[in-house]
């Protein structure tokens, strides 16, 4: 069984190929990392998978279902959640409020009118999981400190216990010791949940990829386990340069 | 809980309600004009009574507003008469607080037929459009006119003047060669008065509420329709002598019909000018202004009658049949109909004196609405 | 205190009917000013959705309450609900258009769609009455017992009690999750769509239920009128409530109620002191308010209780 | 003694009626990178915004190669000499690449080919809008839009987030040219201080407004016990 | 054949016309982003000043429309500088409110010192009548507006749209914080364009008397068409608003000339139509 898989996926923008026909699986429980030089199309391919784009030519599967033509938000009730490069916050909601909303949405309940919110307990706890500081929890997000808006956006998608995580450059911004706690936190997610990690920091990326997918131009460039993609001259030229390569 | 008093003593108060604001703000205030014309020239006490006048806009396109001052003005004001009423619309709306309120409600410048049908309390001081038509399509007729376009505005008043026209033209033998209705809001011409270019009819009728006048006017000349030979006729809404002067040469020769002209050549109406123009000095007044100041004499006569007294059934039976001169001429209320009866004139835009003025040179005596 | 906060405008309107006998028209007129104000205000203040074209909705409530006290229905309670059941129709069937084309031109929709009913309403004389408007609507005794009278007693309490369930009722929503969904949606409907929102019908949603609520606020006009015309469907009644809601402060309810009060009021006071000069008057009272108050009347209250 | 490039003494500064930053005291000379270190939150950001006239300064002075900045507009700033990465990026969105570089350019060495030879990916996407380029060209593109203005001093915040390796080492070395050859100064926020250090002079770290340890950026990096104290840093 | 060329041409003119009418406000709005529904105010002030200057003080008609045209211009630096500034960072709706409340100021103000009744205009000789080309007729005064709108375009898009001055309005526009940390003049940037968008408006409502008449309620009654000028046409342009306007004055004046009965429902479902085929304005593609 795959968990999320594509076949010859395709966006134009114009004249421009940003994914040219990308076949791709991520299977169940997967930690696996999707790296490649800037403008490399990663945003693009984890926008046609969630949704956020249609694609111009190709199709995408979540556990065997066709989820191509599917609105963003049923791919998120089949289970795919993601993060975004870009901070997507709601900058007049603090923290709980958002991730109570998030938990009540994954829960069916966004349509209820009769009644207030629930699910602020849970949301409290999974604050507690990823140290979010309590002072910071019920001020404004348009407020916090940028590392502390990274840290929500994380929340937010693990607020809705995905099946398939989509992680944009989850830790860009965030200090080191800090991101490092933030992935212990992805890493320890249920075995089953698939995770895509985009990054830039390969410390991070080694250490926590089972599997690296290269992306350069839209297409794949390379596909394997760390160390023979670290080992990959192409890669090397393309993307990593003359980087150490730390193994974790 | 309140109550309406019935005081016979004090102040005599009117409801007045016209559009101050908005696109018939002009209208408003050539009525007002009128009625503080009326009462400069009369004084303000009549019948031992003082004449107070409460003045309310409408802004001339909400009914509900329009009712709504009627109400307030009858219960918390406590007026004994409401007047006024610059449109149709705004009219009917006030008509069922006439009725309850049993007040008069002297309508000075809305000119659609049905209005005094709406309640036993209504009288008019203007005219129906109607009234002011027939008489243009019988002159037409008799002049040798034998095909006509009609050119009116898409709304109640226009749709009366349309229907008088078409029914005295063609009893008449004329011939209806094109009907066109243009929209109230951002009427553009030009395309209208292309198609009466295609038409080619002898004679072009128009009603378009006034102040439009002047652009249609300049589309007309622009176009050379007269160089084609169509000639213009119409109410003298077209021509209103609010701004006719202004209009300039393109007005020259047009014929229309109507009950009042500032060229009137009268005692009465000179006089009427002059206490006019210590009111709004540098505005010709209208015929809505004669509508105010006729109305507002109508009031006056009514309460005198009533030796002061105002109930308002009484000052309705008061005012029923009472005629007099004008500055427009000799008019009638109808006793059963509580409508204007008036003459109507035909008259010829021409240059005087330097200014433009709709000269009178036909007379159809004592028209009645045939609405 | 909070609860007496919250009783605060009731008891003030209800103070009102006896202590300003005479001025129940205008109070009803403000009561359902405030009904159409709180209809935009479910829709722009919380969802984030403007529109130029509601008085689309309020008309159409007025016209059907209307033609059907007309043809000889005139029990109000069951017009009301027609209307709004009418109205919320229209509501979806535009939605998708409305939604379909996105922020501005979403915006400029409703206001080709409100025009266009207004020029369709003027076209079909022979069931509005056209320019002239609706003639001869007979509304029946409220409960059978209460008769719409001259001084507006009836009108003016059956007009406050249906604001008040009414606001009751949208206070319910708004607290709620949908309610929580519609200001996420407005806040960032990017990041809403992926935490599995579905934003257009929750806007949909919203977008009924305002337009429901306007028709009510139409039908109620029409009622306690007894009379509907054309100027219910017009630009000028979808921008002035528009401005009675940015005046009290959008996205707080109250706001609406207080905008609609303060408008009202402040027009009438105006003109019936300068019938030729209020518009300069209210206008400055506009800029000047623009300018001080961020999130209006409701903003400057909250900025002087914190005080 | 001569002013230093830019003067910092006691400031402190913060957002609306808050205060962030309290006695701050700073200087950087000419032809000299400073690294600013510290957590999230610790103030990093608002010190750069205080720079810009974009923070609000509430007390102390700043002077820019001897004029006093306090009260100026930030467009005076900019004209002063100040090059402004904002952390946030903030390319103009309706404007093209190539329109977001020459619309606040100054005459210099930095110009639309420099830029382009730095970056060859941007020379590509020259006609793309700013709101379609992907994170790390919107990065690419903010830093050549601040060099565009040929500024005597680059204030970087988080200049190499989101670029890829190789882009990294290209911008570092860079950033290294240009404050040795070029002896134009910088200051660089990064939250990976081993990557800054070795191409800084000297670093500060600031932690909740205020600087808790200053010092040669190579001593730093000597001293991994006071990253690990002040930014819970492990090295390895 | 030749009806329907005249009616062509005169519906090319009216949305000409429109165009002017309504290239102030895609400079203001879509350029910069400030609702600003007083659009129709700075064209009234513009046409009474046109009015005035011709009929009571005989000054020839090329140098009114100059008079109306800076009058408005400088009206609009006035209120820019002193009000409009503190409004560029609200909320669009707060920015409706306070223009609004402008237009009831100065329609108040005009109706105060001109009353409320319509202004109308002499135009020159050289101006009225109407020349035939063969067979096909058009007046003078729409030539002559056909030639001014031409030129007022070319000049906007060379002059102001592909410029670098108008990269930078756009730039103060997308982030005005981080335009002047970049060194942009935001507020003189801000006060030109203001200025500029103001004189066109009076420009616009100068032209307009003529053929529009005047009267104190012109802002509110030509508002609805301004906006949909703008929304039709798109931001961030004037050629897509010139489109838009020539579009819609050609649909409008077709459609009264050939189906008179359905009135005002062309010119509304024309614009739906194009706003939910193009919802992004006219030249520009959905997802570009
Ligand atoms: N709407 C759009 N129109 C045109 N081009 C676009 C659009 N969106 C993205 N692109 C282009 O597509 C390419 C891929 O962008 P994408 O954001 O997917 O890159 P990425 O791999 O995520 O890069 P990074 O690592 O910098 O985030 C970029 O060159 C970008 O300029
Ligand atoms: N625009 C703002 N408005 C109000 N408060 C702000 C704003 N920006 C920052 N702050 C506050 O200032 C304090 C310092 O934040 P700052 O952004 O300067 O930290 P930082 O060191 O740059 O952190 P990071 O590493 O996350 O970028 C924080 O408490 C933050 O909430
Ligand atoms: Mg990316
Ligand atoms: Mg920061």
């Amino acid at each position: 069984m795959i968990a999320l898989g594509t076949c010859h996926l395709t966006r134009r923008f114009g004249g421009f190929t940003a994914v040219d026909a990308v076949s791709f699986n991520l299977l169940p429980g997967a930690r696996h990392a999707l790296i490649g030089p800037n403008g490399a199309g990663k945003t693009t391919f984890v926008n046609l998978l969630s949704g956020a784009l249609p694609a111009s030519e190709g199709q995408v599967m979540l556990f065997g279902q066709d989820i191509t033509h599917l609105p963003q938000h049923a791919r998120v009730r089949a289970g795919l959640a993601r993060t975004f490069q870009v901070n997507q916050l709601f900058p007049q909601f603090t923290p709980l409020e958002s991730v109570t909303l998030a938990i009540g949405e994954r829960e069916g309940q966004g349509a209820t009118w009769w009644r207030g919110a629930r699910h602020g307990a849970e949301a409290a706890r999974l604050l507690d999981d990823l140290h979010f500081p309590e002072a910071d929890r019920t001020r404004p997000t348009a407020e916090l400190p940028y590392g502390r808006q990274r840290l929500l956006e994380i929340a937010l998608a693990l607020a809705l216990k995905p099946r398939v995580l989509l992680l944009d450059e989850p830790a860009a911004g965030v200090p080191p010791a800090e991101s490092r706690e933030v992935m212990q936190a992805i890493a320890a997610l249920p075995r089953d949940v698939a995770v895509l990690l985009i990054e830039h920091d390969m410390d991070l990326v080694f250490r926590f990829a089972e599997r690296i997918t290269v992306l350069a131009f839209g297409a794949v460039l390379a596909d394997g386990e760390p160390d023979a993609i670290a080992k990959d001259p192409r890669v090397r030229e393309a993307y990593l340069g003359t980087a150490e390569v730390a193994h974790g | 809980a309140p109550r309406l008093v019935q005081a016979q003593s004090g102040n005599f108060r009117i409801g007045l309600i016209l559009p101050m604001t908005g696109p018939f703000a002009s209208t408003g205030r050539q009525v007002d004009a009128g009625i503080k014309a009326w009462l400069r020239r009369n004084g303000e006490s009549v019948a031992g009574r003082r004449i107070e006048i409460l003045l309310r806009d409408d802004t001339g396109t909400q009914p509900d507003v329009t009712r709504r001052l009627a109400q307030e003005l009858v219960v918390r004001e406590r007026v004994k008469a409401l007047a006024g009423f610059g449109l149709t619309p705004l009219a009917l709306a006030a008509a069922p607080i006439a009725t309850e309120a049993k007040v008069p409600m002297v309508v000075m410048a809305a000119a659609t037929s049905v209005i005094v049908q709406r309640s036993p309390f209504i009288l008019r001081t203007s005219f129906t459009l109607p009234q002011a038509t027939a008489p243009m399509a019988q002159w037409a007729a008799a002049n040798g006119i034998r095909n006509v376009a009609t050119l009116v505005t898409d709304f109640a008043p226009g749709l009366d003047a349309e229907r008088a026209f078409k029914n005295r033209f063609t009893a008449a033998g004329g011939r209806i060669a094109l009907e066109l209705r243009t929209p109230l809001r951002n009427p553009d011409y030009a395309p209208f008065l292309q198609r009466v270019r295609d038409a080619a009819p002898e004679a072009l009728f128009i009603f378009v509420p006034s102040g439009e006048g002047a652009a249609l006017m300049k589309q007309f000349a622009e176009r050379g329709l007269a160089q084609a030979g169509i000639r213009v006729i119409g109410t003298g809404d077209v021509l209103d002598d609010d701004i006719l002067n202004e209009m300039g040469d393109v007005t020259l020769g047009a014929i229309t019909s109507h009950h009042y002209s500032a060229a009137h050549d009268s005692a009465e109406n000179r006089a009427f000018l002059e206490s006019y123009a210590q009111v709004l000095p540098n505005v010709r007044p209208n015929f809505m202004a004669v509508g105010g100041f006729d109305g507002m004499h109508l009031i006056a006569e009514a309460l005198k009658r009533t030796n002061g007294n105002d109930d308002g059934e009484r000052l309705v039976a008061a005012a029923k049949g009472l005629s007099w001169t004008s500055p427009r001429g000799p008019i009638t209320i109808d006793a059963n109909t509580r409508d204007i009866v008036q003459d109507i004139y035909i008259r010829r835009a021409e240059r005087r004196d330097g200014q433009i003025w709709n000269i009178e040179f036909d007379r159809i005596p004592q028209v009645r609405d045939e609405g | 205190m909070r609860i007496a906060l919250h009783a605060l405008p009731w008891l003030v309107a209800i103070g009102a009917y006896f202590a300003m006998p005479e001025q129940l028209p205008l109070l009803s007129a403000i009561a359902i000013a405030a009904l159409f104000a709180l209809s935009l205000d479910l829709l722009v203040g919380y969802a984030g959705f403007v529109t130029l074209g509601h008085a689309a909705f309020f008309g159409l409530g007025a016209y059907v309450a209307g033609i059907l006290g007309q043809q000889g229905w005139g029990e109000p309670i069951s017009g009301l609900l027609i209307a709004a059941a009418v109205a919320a129709l229209l509501g979806l069937v535009t939605a998708p258009l409305v939604l379909r084309a996105g922020e501005l031109a979403g915006l400029m929709v409703t206001l080709g769609l409100g025009l266009m009913l207004y020029e369709a309403a003027n076209k079909a004389a022979f069931l509005t009455g056209g320019a002239d408007g609706l003639q001869g609507v007979e509304i029946w005794p409220v409960f059978g017992a209460f008769r719409f009278d001259l001084w507006g007693r009836t009108a003016y309490l059956y007009s406050l009690a249906v604001l008040f369930v009414l606001f009751l009722l949208a206070q319910l929503l708004v607290r709620s999750p949908f309610g929580l969904s519609l200001r996420a949606i407005r806040e960032n409907p990017k990041r809403a769509a992926a935490i599995g929102i579905p934003v257009k019908r929750r806007l949909a949603a919203a977008y009924v239920i305002a337009a429901a609520y306007a028709g009510v606020a139409g039908a109620l006009l029409a009622q306690t009128t007894q009379f509907a015309s054309l100027d219910a469907l017009s630009f000028q009644r979808s921008a002035e409530g528009l401005l009675m809601l940015v005046l009290g402060g959008l996205g707080t309810l109250y706001g609406a109620l207080i905008g609609a009060a303060a408008f009202t009021i402040a027009h009438h006071t105006l003109s019936e002191a300068s019938p030729q000069f209020w518009q300069f008057w209210l206008g400055i009272a506009l800029v000047a308010l623009a300018l001080l108050g961020r999130g209006g009347l409701m903003g400057a209250l909250r900025r002087m209780t914190r005080r | 003694m001569a002013d230093p490039l830019l003067f910092i003494e006691n400031l402190s500064a913060g957002w609306g009626e808050g205060l962030v930053l309290e006695g701050i005291s700073l200087r950087v000379e000419e032809g000299q990178a400073l690294a600013l270190l510290g957590r999230n939150g610790a103030g990093k950001t608002t010190l750069i915004n205080t720079l810009m006239g974009i923070a609000r300064q509430r007390g102390g002075a700043i002077r820019l190669a001897g004029t006093v900045l306090d009260r100026l507009a930030p467009e005076r700033r900019a004209t002063l000499g100040l090059g402004w990465v904002p952390q946030e990026r903030a390319v103009f969105r309706s404007l093209t690449v190539a329109e977001n570089l020459t619309a606040v350019a100054r005459p210099g060495r930095w110009d639309e080919k420099a830029v382009y030879a730095l970056f060859p990916r941007l020379a590509e996407r020259r006609r793309n809008l700013g709101s379609q380029l992907s994170g790390g060209e919107q990065q690419m593109l903010a830093i050549g839009r601040a060099l565009m203005l040929n500024p005597r001093l680059l204030l970087l915040d988080e200049p190499l987030e989101g670029l890829a390796p190789v882009i990294v080492q290209g911008l570092l070395f860079a950033i290294q040219r240009l404050v040795r050859d070029e002896g134009m100064a910088a200051i660089l926020i990064e939250q990976h201080a081993t990557q800054i250090l070795p191409i800084t002079d000297q670093a500060v770290i600031l932690d909740r407004g205020r600087i808790v340890a200053k010092g040669a950026s190579s001593q730093m990096l000597a001293e991994p016990a006071l990253l690990e104290r002040h930014l819970g840093l492990s090295l390895h | 054949m030749t009806a329907f060329l005249s009616v062509l041409l005169d519906g090319f003119a009216s949305g000409m016309l429109l165009f002017v009418l309504s290239v102030g406000l895609s400079v203001t709005l879509g350029l910069m982003n400030v609702v600003n529904l007083a659009h129709g105010a700075f064209g009234m002030v513009g046409g009474y000043v046109c009015v005035v200057l011709l009929n009571r003080m005989g000054v020839p008609f090329p140098l009114a429309l100059a008079g109306a045209t800076v009058a408005a211009g400088v009206l609009g630096l006035v209120l820019e500088r002193t009000l409009y500034v503190r409004l560029y960072r609200r909320d669009h709706l707060e920015q409706v409110l306070f223009s609004i409340g402008l237009v009831f100021v100065l329609g108040a103000a005009v109706d105060w010192f001109m009353g409320a009744r319509q202004q109308l205009i002499q135009l020159p000789d050289w101006l009225s009548g109407r020349v035939e080309f063969w067979g096909v007729g058009l007046g003078r005064y729409r030539i002559f507006l056909i030639a001014v709108c031409g030129a007022l375009v070319a000049a906007l898009h060379l002059g102001l749209v592909r410029t670098r001055f108008g990269a930078q309005l756009r730039a103060a526009v997308d982030d005005g914080v981080v335009a002047r940390g970049m060194g942009l003049p935001v507020p003189r940037l801000f006060a030109l364009t203001f200025t500029l968008g103001s004189a066109l408006a009076g420009l616009g409502g100068a032209l307009g008397v003529e053929v529009l008449g005047l009267d104190p309620t012109f802002p509110l009654k030509y508002m609805v068409y301004f906006l949909i000028v703008v929304a039709v046409g798109g931001t961030n342009t004037v050629i897509g608003p010139f489109v838009a306007a020539l579009l819609l004055g050609i649909v409008d004046v077709l459609g009264k000339y050939y189906v008179p009965e359905v009135g005002a429902f062309i010119i509304y479902t024309a614009m739906v139509v194009l706003l939910l085929a193009r919802p992004h304005g006219l030249l520009k593609r959905a997802d570009a």
